[in-house]
């Protein structure tokens, strides 16, 4: 007869899905704190109370902060995704001579300690007043986003042909027609996530934003950061848990967004 | 008066900081025509921002706070205060709040304090209670932020029987050699205010050495804790002037006026938890409720007078041995 | 050899392509080493070699999309060697169809004309119009995706010729797409050519459908041209060993040739000695010299038919393939030869290791010199 | 007939975009890395060498007092524990999800590249509450009587190691993922059909063939594990001070620049070196494969 | 037909296949439906059919890696169905080679007795051996990307025989190869084949390939049989339409059958009446019905042949192809007409529009019930 499933599998899964609960679980168990009614973080949550969600809203420290994020995370998704992508695109459809140096400076971001760079960029934007700067931020920020829209892109672009823009060449189309009409419709959905993923990275940069925030302009992430050394209560899981709803949305979103391109 | 526009403070955030909001800055905004703005930060950062803008000549903060050691160790960074010119703390505040380069503030203990429900009705008092994990077992806290690194030593000397006026110069290895016998008792090195507050409330340890005013608002939250003014050390914050502040004048007439006001400043003891150095306000108090602040006649008499002379001057030696032992 | 179409037509829509002294290197690597092509207009010209023997390159040269180191290309009385790709106005059809997956078939199709600004309702009028030509009206809406193979390669020839450019070019169009549909598809081009009139450029490297489908076929290996000529003449006298061994079957027998007068004489490795016309020479012979003779497997005929040389070979396999027989044998000097017979003759007598007589007719013989491997 | 060689920088060659246009569609790229990354890295480092006067003294006491060694090297051996407890947690992992699919794909694809998706700092949080004295691991373990004392779990080394695992595993099982998908299913039908069991056919072919996404992911997992800071800063003990812990000190309390740009100087140097040597392991353009 | 080799030698090793009323669904698709295949110890059976039509299916689910829905699956006397594929000690090559790119040739060819835990020694000398008989001594201490294709695919065929399997699968084993490795490697394989004795059950949707190869041929289409039988049956006598026109070139031309006694009549279109032996008739045809009369393009005569039918056809082109040149014409009816004519003949005579007699042998003509399309 049939056989059934092996040990091995079943084991396999267990594993697995235990890593994954290790994943999922500390973001899991913020959510429930968010509705505590007590000032600080207790688990299980003591009664049940949306105040902390309504301090959040209707706080105006709250509020400027997230304002700020806002619009400093929505300007590094264009910038990180429109350089990032120009050099992408240059990197594969290109002469490929700067190719080592491409990719040593790319994931500079990610390895060099934050707290480096954060102090270097105060220093720099220091003398040059852009410390605590809307442009600021956002050029920072699209710093740490570039490697993450380029891996995202590049993973993308590495799957169209080259024929495809050569085939638009031959019918007449110049290079950039060809960009435009051929082969970003094909890699758009990948550009799209790599914008909601740089607008992710920079809505929730603490160290760099620890640095730069200046006298009046605080992130979100510094605020949060302050208030969980210095005052935590359950406004910090309401706000984890919007995030990660936020998240959560975003990622189904770019999801289905891709399951209907490809069908 | 000329003043500028706009003044701003760096204070340290949470509870102190809307409490001088509500009680201080915005009254003053009002009387004087200035804006004043917050800036939440934590010491350490508050300095290394300061450092940067030496470095970059572009100064954003009017007010800093500073600690004791601080008016000695980084007098190159602090504006001289001439304290004839401040007319209401030569008034209302006690005769040493005003120093060459800053105003005391609030004055608080650093103290022990334990969990009453830990040790079956004994009560630790003292350090030397502190260092017993005999009679009192369990979890101990103490600090690694802010001045920890003479803080400790000289919890370890106190528990070691030396008498406080003998303290100092800290006879440091003598208070390493005490500070091995605790060190695998230490659950918690706390970092910030908000997180002694929290070991205690989530029995992370059982016994800490804490700030008195957030051992004052977890009692007062019913967390089942007291704390032992025995052995304290006095820690005072001052108010000091950044060099190069942008709003000097500004500066000036808020130091002046935070003293102008004795009404204000009960309340907002009650709200922070510490007392200010205004001689007229604790007496207002009523004994019982005195008796919670530092600056209570019965406590402060207990409190360890530290010597900033000595600590400014031996700041890097205080660190480096700090570290070294820390994280060996 | 092909029927030819009515000269008129062909002319009015294609155009001549000149490559002169082309050649092309990828740093170290030569990959096209001075090669001088001209097409007329309207011919159809098939460029077949092996892997890596430069036809690629030729056709991107000819394309825009590689320009050369050296040498130049025109069409017609234009220089194009620098031009890019997108002004030169020609046809290309590549192997893997590349149609733009995001667009219907119709817009696909109307992709060029739009490049070339025009307006709406007339490019998909062309658009359907060249749909029909390659008998695919009516499959305008579909996707890419919801086609076949043969489809999708049918809507991107309708894609390169929508414009009606004077040159097409097709590198390995049909490989593909499996054997029924691959020849199907070589009618179907072939038909297009005649229609259009159009000069075609096809690259593949197999040789059969060079054969098939070409007027004339170049031969290319390493970079360099081997043989150039109608697919008759490549196939019946192939101007080298390499021609010979890499178009159809070829068997080879090193001999000893000496020729004298309008005769060659040729020793055989079993001692016998042939009298081959001086015909038989691809490259006149000098002296007495080493020679490989070349004959088809399918020249060869069972049994003595007394029009012919014949010779013994031991019967090594007899392979059934439907409309053929292939017999695998060898001559008692162990070179290997093939025969192909027609697949209604009778083979009962080939028994596995007994030997068979051939008959080579005459006229069948070829002989380079040289010794083949 | 033109037979000048034309520079393949002022003209493109066909297929390929020009030198020309290369550069400007990288020029963006350099232009932010060298003002907002370059730059600021190169003045910490010009401060390291140069004050307060022309001196390597700063170097040398990074070197020289054993307390700073003593960091480096935890740091060191912490970043190899992530890296080492990343690759257990994470193979099995990326293999898992290379070989389901439909929903289930979906599923363990979110569970994998959510983290990334969510804040470090909540994260962090998080761990802290979980590894409380009387918090949920705790009394978990003693509800199921492991432990009927509680354990001291927060301030631990092991907090810190599970915490930073639990940030940096999708940079691990990414690039496992990437190349795992990258193997043809018929390598594992053809170990098969030769006779191998499945654990034979996991030692024997998968696991080798996957050795370059397991290298890619464990040389960025390490790589960013030995500049983390927030974790370490609020889970660990001083005991785990890690280096970026001890630059920001040293930036924030002592004051002291020129040493922490010394300390970021050694860290940077021995990050860029590992990176320029095993810059052919790193195959970052798998990194992101899940996700596209 | 193959010849045949000494059949104690094939007994020795090969293993008789079984698969009785093997059915494999996914989901709503019924990949194999219903099918039942006996392969005797030793033969060489290739499964032919269009794409989609379940060959790799039932091959996967003969070497375990596909479960059937029902039915079963023997080997020998064993049966097999639900083993799993490690235990089946069957040996397989995939279209793609699947060499190990990690391991060297000589420790890929030894991996499966690794497996079955031979010695060291003992498993590299019988890698060896297996290399040699795939000609490939010497080549162990090479990567697998340091080959050919064709040199990677005997080493996967190496190491499909190292262990001596009594059963060899092979899923298009060739059809990554270009045209001249693909048919050296099918006279390899035979020769393995008849060296070693071995079963084997071959994949391949080129019809010229499996009637080359196999002693039997299945034919399938939608997951069923439609024929199956040795190559000059199927190409000779197809059983029904569907096989007819899949393997081998065929004319099909609508015709009204009469069968009477020894004899039938057939309606041509053009009104014309032919008296065909009852032998043609595939099936039985009963009274007057529709019929497709059927011949192969390779049978047809040109001109007047005086042992067949003659018949006139417009001549619409002729496409030289080497061997042999393909005249496509029409009947007057537009029925299109195929013809494949020796490469040697004279077709100077066949202008494009003109029209040409030909002849059919009557034993070339077969009649199946039905109409073409
Ligand atoms: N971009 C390139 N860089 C380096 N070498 C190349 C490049 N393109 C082609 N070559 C080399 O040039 C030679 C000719 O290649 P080309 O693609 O023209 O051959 P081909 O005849 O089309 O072969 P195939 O039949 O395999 O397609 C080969 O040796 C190839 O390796
Ligand atoms: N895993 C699967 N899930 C769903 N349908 C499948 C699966 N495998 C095969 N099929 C379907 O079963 C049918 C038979 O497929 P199979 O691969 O056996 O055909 P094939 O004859 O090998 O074709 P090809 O010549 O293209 O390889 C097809 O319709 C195919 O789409
Ligand atoms: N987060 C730290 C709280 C600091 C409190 N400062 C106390 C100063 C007391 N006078
Ligand atoms: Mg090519
Ligand atoms: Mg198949």
């Amino acid at each position: 007869m049939k056989p059934a499933l092996d040990r091995g599998s079943l084991a396999l899964g267990a594993y697995v899905y235990t890593v994954l609960a290790f994943v999922i679980i500390p973001l899991v168990i913020i959510i429930p704190m968010s509705f505590g009614q007590n000032d600080h973080l207790e688990f299980p949550p003591s009664g049940f109370t949306l105040k902390w969600y309504a301090e959040y809203f209707t706080s105006r420290g709250w509020r400027n902060a997230t304002w700020l994020s806002i619009q400093v995370a929505f300007l590094t998704a264009i910038c990180a995704t429109l350089i990032g992508t120009a050099a992408t695109y240059a990197m594969v459809r290109g002469r490929g001579q700067l190719a080592s140096l491409f990719q040593i400076l790319l994931i500079g971001p990610i390895i060099v300690p934050h707290i480096a760079l954060a102090v270097g960029l105060y220093l720099f934007f220091q003398t040059i007043g852009l410390s605590g700067t809307v442009p600021g931020f956002v050029l920072a920020h699209t710093v740490l986003a570039l490697p993450f829209v380029v891996f995202t892109t590049a993973a993308a672009l590495g799957k169209v042909d080259a024929n495809f823009e050569a085939a638009a060449m031959s019918c007449g189309a110049t290079r950039w027609t060809a960009f435009r009409l051929i082969t970003l419709p094909l890699i758009l959905p990948s550009v799209v996530s790599s914008a909601f993923f740089a607008f992710i990275i920079s809505f929730d940069e603490p160290v760099v934003s620890f640095f730069l925030s200046g006298v009046r302009q605080k992130t979100l992430p510094r605020r949060m950061f302050e208030d969980i050394e210095q005052n935590l209560t359950p406004v910090i899981p309401a706000i984890a848990t919007l995030l990660i709803v936020l998240s959560v949305a975003i990622l189904l979103g770019a999801y289905a967004m891709r399951s209907r391109a490809r069908s | 008066q000329d003043l500028e526009d706009q003044l701003v403070i760096a204070t340290t955030g949470g509870l102190m900081g809307n409490a001088l909001n509500k009680y201080f800055y915005e009254p003053f905004g009002k009387a004087k025509d200035v804006e004043v703005v917050p800036v939440a930060i934590e010491v350490p950062d508050q300095w290394a921002r300061a450092e940067a803008m030496m470095r970059t000549g572009n100064v954003e903060f009017d007010i800093v706070t500073a600690t004791g050691p601080d008016l000695v160790a980084r007098t190159n960074m602090l504006e001289k205060i001439d304290c004839s010119q401040l007319p209401n703390v030569q008034k209302y505040a006690v005769p040493d709040a005003c120093t060459p380069y800053g105003v005391a503030r609030t004055t608080g203990g650093m103290l022990l304090t334990y969990n009453t429900e830990a040790f079956k009705g004994k009560a630790p008092k003292t350090w030397s209670d502190f260092w017993d994990v005999k009679q009192f077992p369990g979890p101990r806290g103490l600090p690694d932020t802010g001045d920890r690194d003479w803080w400790v030593p000289v919890a370890a000397l106190l528990a070691d029987g030396v008498k406080p006026e003998q303290l100092f110069p800290l006879d440091l290895d003598r208070a390493y050699k005490k500070l091995d016998e605790i060190r695998p008792h230490v659950a918690v090195w706390w970092k910030t205010g908000d997180q002694v507050q929290q070991i205690m409330r989530s029995r992370d340890v059982v016994m800490t050495m804490s700030y008195s005013g957030r051992s004052l608002a977890i009692i007062k939250e019913g967390v089942p804790a007291a704390m032992s003014w025995e052995g304290a050390i006095r820690d005072t914050g001052y108010m000091s002037i950044l060099k190069g502040a942008p709003d000097k004048k500004a500066a000036m007439a808020y130091l002046d006026y935070f003293y102008a006001s004795t009404d204000t400043h009960v309340p907002f003891m009650r709200d922070v938890q510490y007392a200010t150095a205004s001689k007229s306000a604790i007496e207002l108090m009523k004994p019982e409720e005195r008796d919670l602040y530092a600056t209570s006649p019965a406590n402060y008499e207990k409190l360890v007078k530290p010597d900033f002379e000595w600590i400014g001057a031996h700041r890097d030696e205080l660190r480096q041995r700090w570290t070294a032992w820390l994280t060996r | 050899m092909n029927v030819n179409y009515p000269s008129d037509k062909v002319q009015a829509a294609g155009a001549a392509v000149r490559i002169r002294r082309l050649e092309k290197r990828f740093q170290s690597v030569i990959a096209v080493d001075g090669v001088d092509i001209d097409v007329s207009a309207g011919e159809f010209l098939a460029l077949l070699g092996p892997s890596g023997s430069g036809k690629t390159t030729i056709l991107m040269s000819v394309a825009g999309f590689e320009f050369p180191t050296s040498g130049s290309i025109s069409v017609g009385t234009e220089d194009l060697t620098y031009v890019p790709a997108n002004k030169r106005n020609l046809g290309m059809v590549f192997q893997n169809y590349t149609l733009f997956p995001h667009m219907s078939v119709l817009d696909n199709v109307a992709f060029p004309l739009k490049m070339r600004g025009v307006p709406k309702a007339e490019r998909y009028a062309r658009a359907e119009e060249a749909l029909a030509t390659v008998r695919l009206a009516g499959y305008g809406s579909r996707h890419p995706n919801q086609l076949s193979g043969g489809q999708q390669q049918r809507v991107a020839l309708a894609r390169a010729i929508v414009y009606r450019p004077r040159v097409l070019l097709m590198d390995e169009p049909l490989s593909a797409l499996d054997k029924n549909l691959r020849e199907e598809m070589q009618l179907e081009i072939k038909r297009l050519h005649a229609e259009l009139g159009i000069t075609v450029i096809f690259v593949t490297h197999d040789q059969s459908e060079a054969l098939t489908m070409a007027d004339r076929v170049a031969v290319l290996k390493d970079g360099r041209i081997q043989q150039i000529g109608p697919s008759r003449e490549l196939y019946e006298r192939p101007a080298n060993l390499f021609t010979a061994g890499f178009i159809g079957e070829m068997n080879f027998i090193n001999v000893t040739a000496e020729g004298s007068g309008g005769n060659i004489s040729v020793l055989l490795p079993s001692g016998e000695r042939w009298q081959l016309p001086a015909s038989a020479a691809v490259e006149p012979l000098t002296g007495c010299q080493k020679a490989v003779l070349a004959v088809r497997p399918e020249r060869l005929q069972l049994g003595d038919a007394h029009n012919g040389f014949t010779f013994r070979v031991k019967v090594d396999d007899v392979v059934y393939a439907g409309s053929a027989s292939l017999l695998i044998g060898t001559l008692p000097d162990s070179t290997e030869i093939r025969a192909r017979l027609p697949g209604a003759s009778d083979l009962s007598a080939l028994a596995l290791g007994s030997t068979a007589v051939f008959t080579i007719p005459k006229e069948a013989i070829l002989l380079y010199p040289g010794a083949a491997q | 007939m033109t037979t000048a060689t034309r520079s393949r920088f002022w003209h493109s060659d066909g297929r390929r975009l020009s030198g020309l246009a290369t550069l400007l569609l990288l020029l963006p790229f350099f232009a932010i890395i060298a003002f907002v990354f370059i730059y600021p890295l190169a003045q910490l480092l010009f401060i390291s060498f140069f004050e307060p006067k022309p001196t390597l003294d700063n170097y040398a006491r990074v070197v020289a007092n054993p307390v700073y060694t003593r960091v480096l090297l935890r740091t060191l051996w912490t970043a190899m524990l992530v890296t080492g407890l990343s690759v257990i947690l994470g193979f099995p992992v990326a293999y898992y999800m290379s070989r389901v699919r439909g929903a289930l794909a979906a599923l363990v694809g979110v569970c994998v590249i959510l983290p990334l998706w969510s804040s470090v700092l909540v994260r962090t949080a998080a761990w802290s509450f979980l590894f409380q004295r009387e918090g949920l691991i705790n009394s978990a373990l003693m509800a199921v009587g492991v432990t009927s004392e509680p354990i001291k779990l927060l301030y631990t080394q092991g907090a810190v190691v599970i915490a930073m695992t639990h940030v940096l595993l999708p940079f691990m099982i990414l690039p496992i993922y990437g190349t795992l998908r990258s193997i043809p299913n018929d390598y594992m039908r053809a170990a098969a059909v030769l006779g191998a069991t499945r654990l034979r056919t996991f030692t024997e072919v998968i696991l080798p063939l996957s050795m370059s996404g397991v290298a890619s992911g464990s040389l960025l997992v390490f790589l960013t594990a030995l500049g983390f800071f927030i974790t370490p800063a609020l889970l660990g003990s001083p005991q785990e001070l890690m280096v970026a812990t001890l630059v920001s000190q040293q930036i924030r309390e002592v004051l002291d620049w020129p040493f922490a740009s010394a300390l970021v100087g050694v860290l940077t140097l021995f990050v860029t070196l590992l990176a320029l040597i095993f810059s052919k392991t790193l195959r970052f353009d798998r990194l992101m494969g899940a996700q596209t």
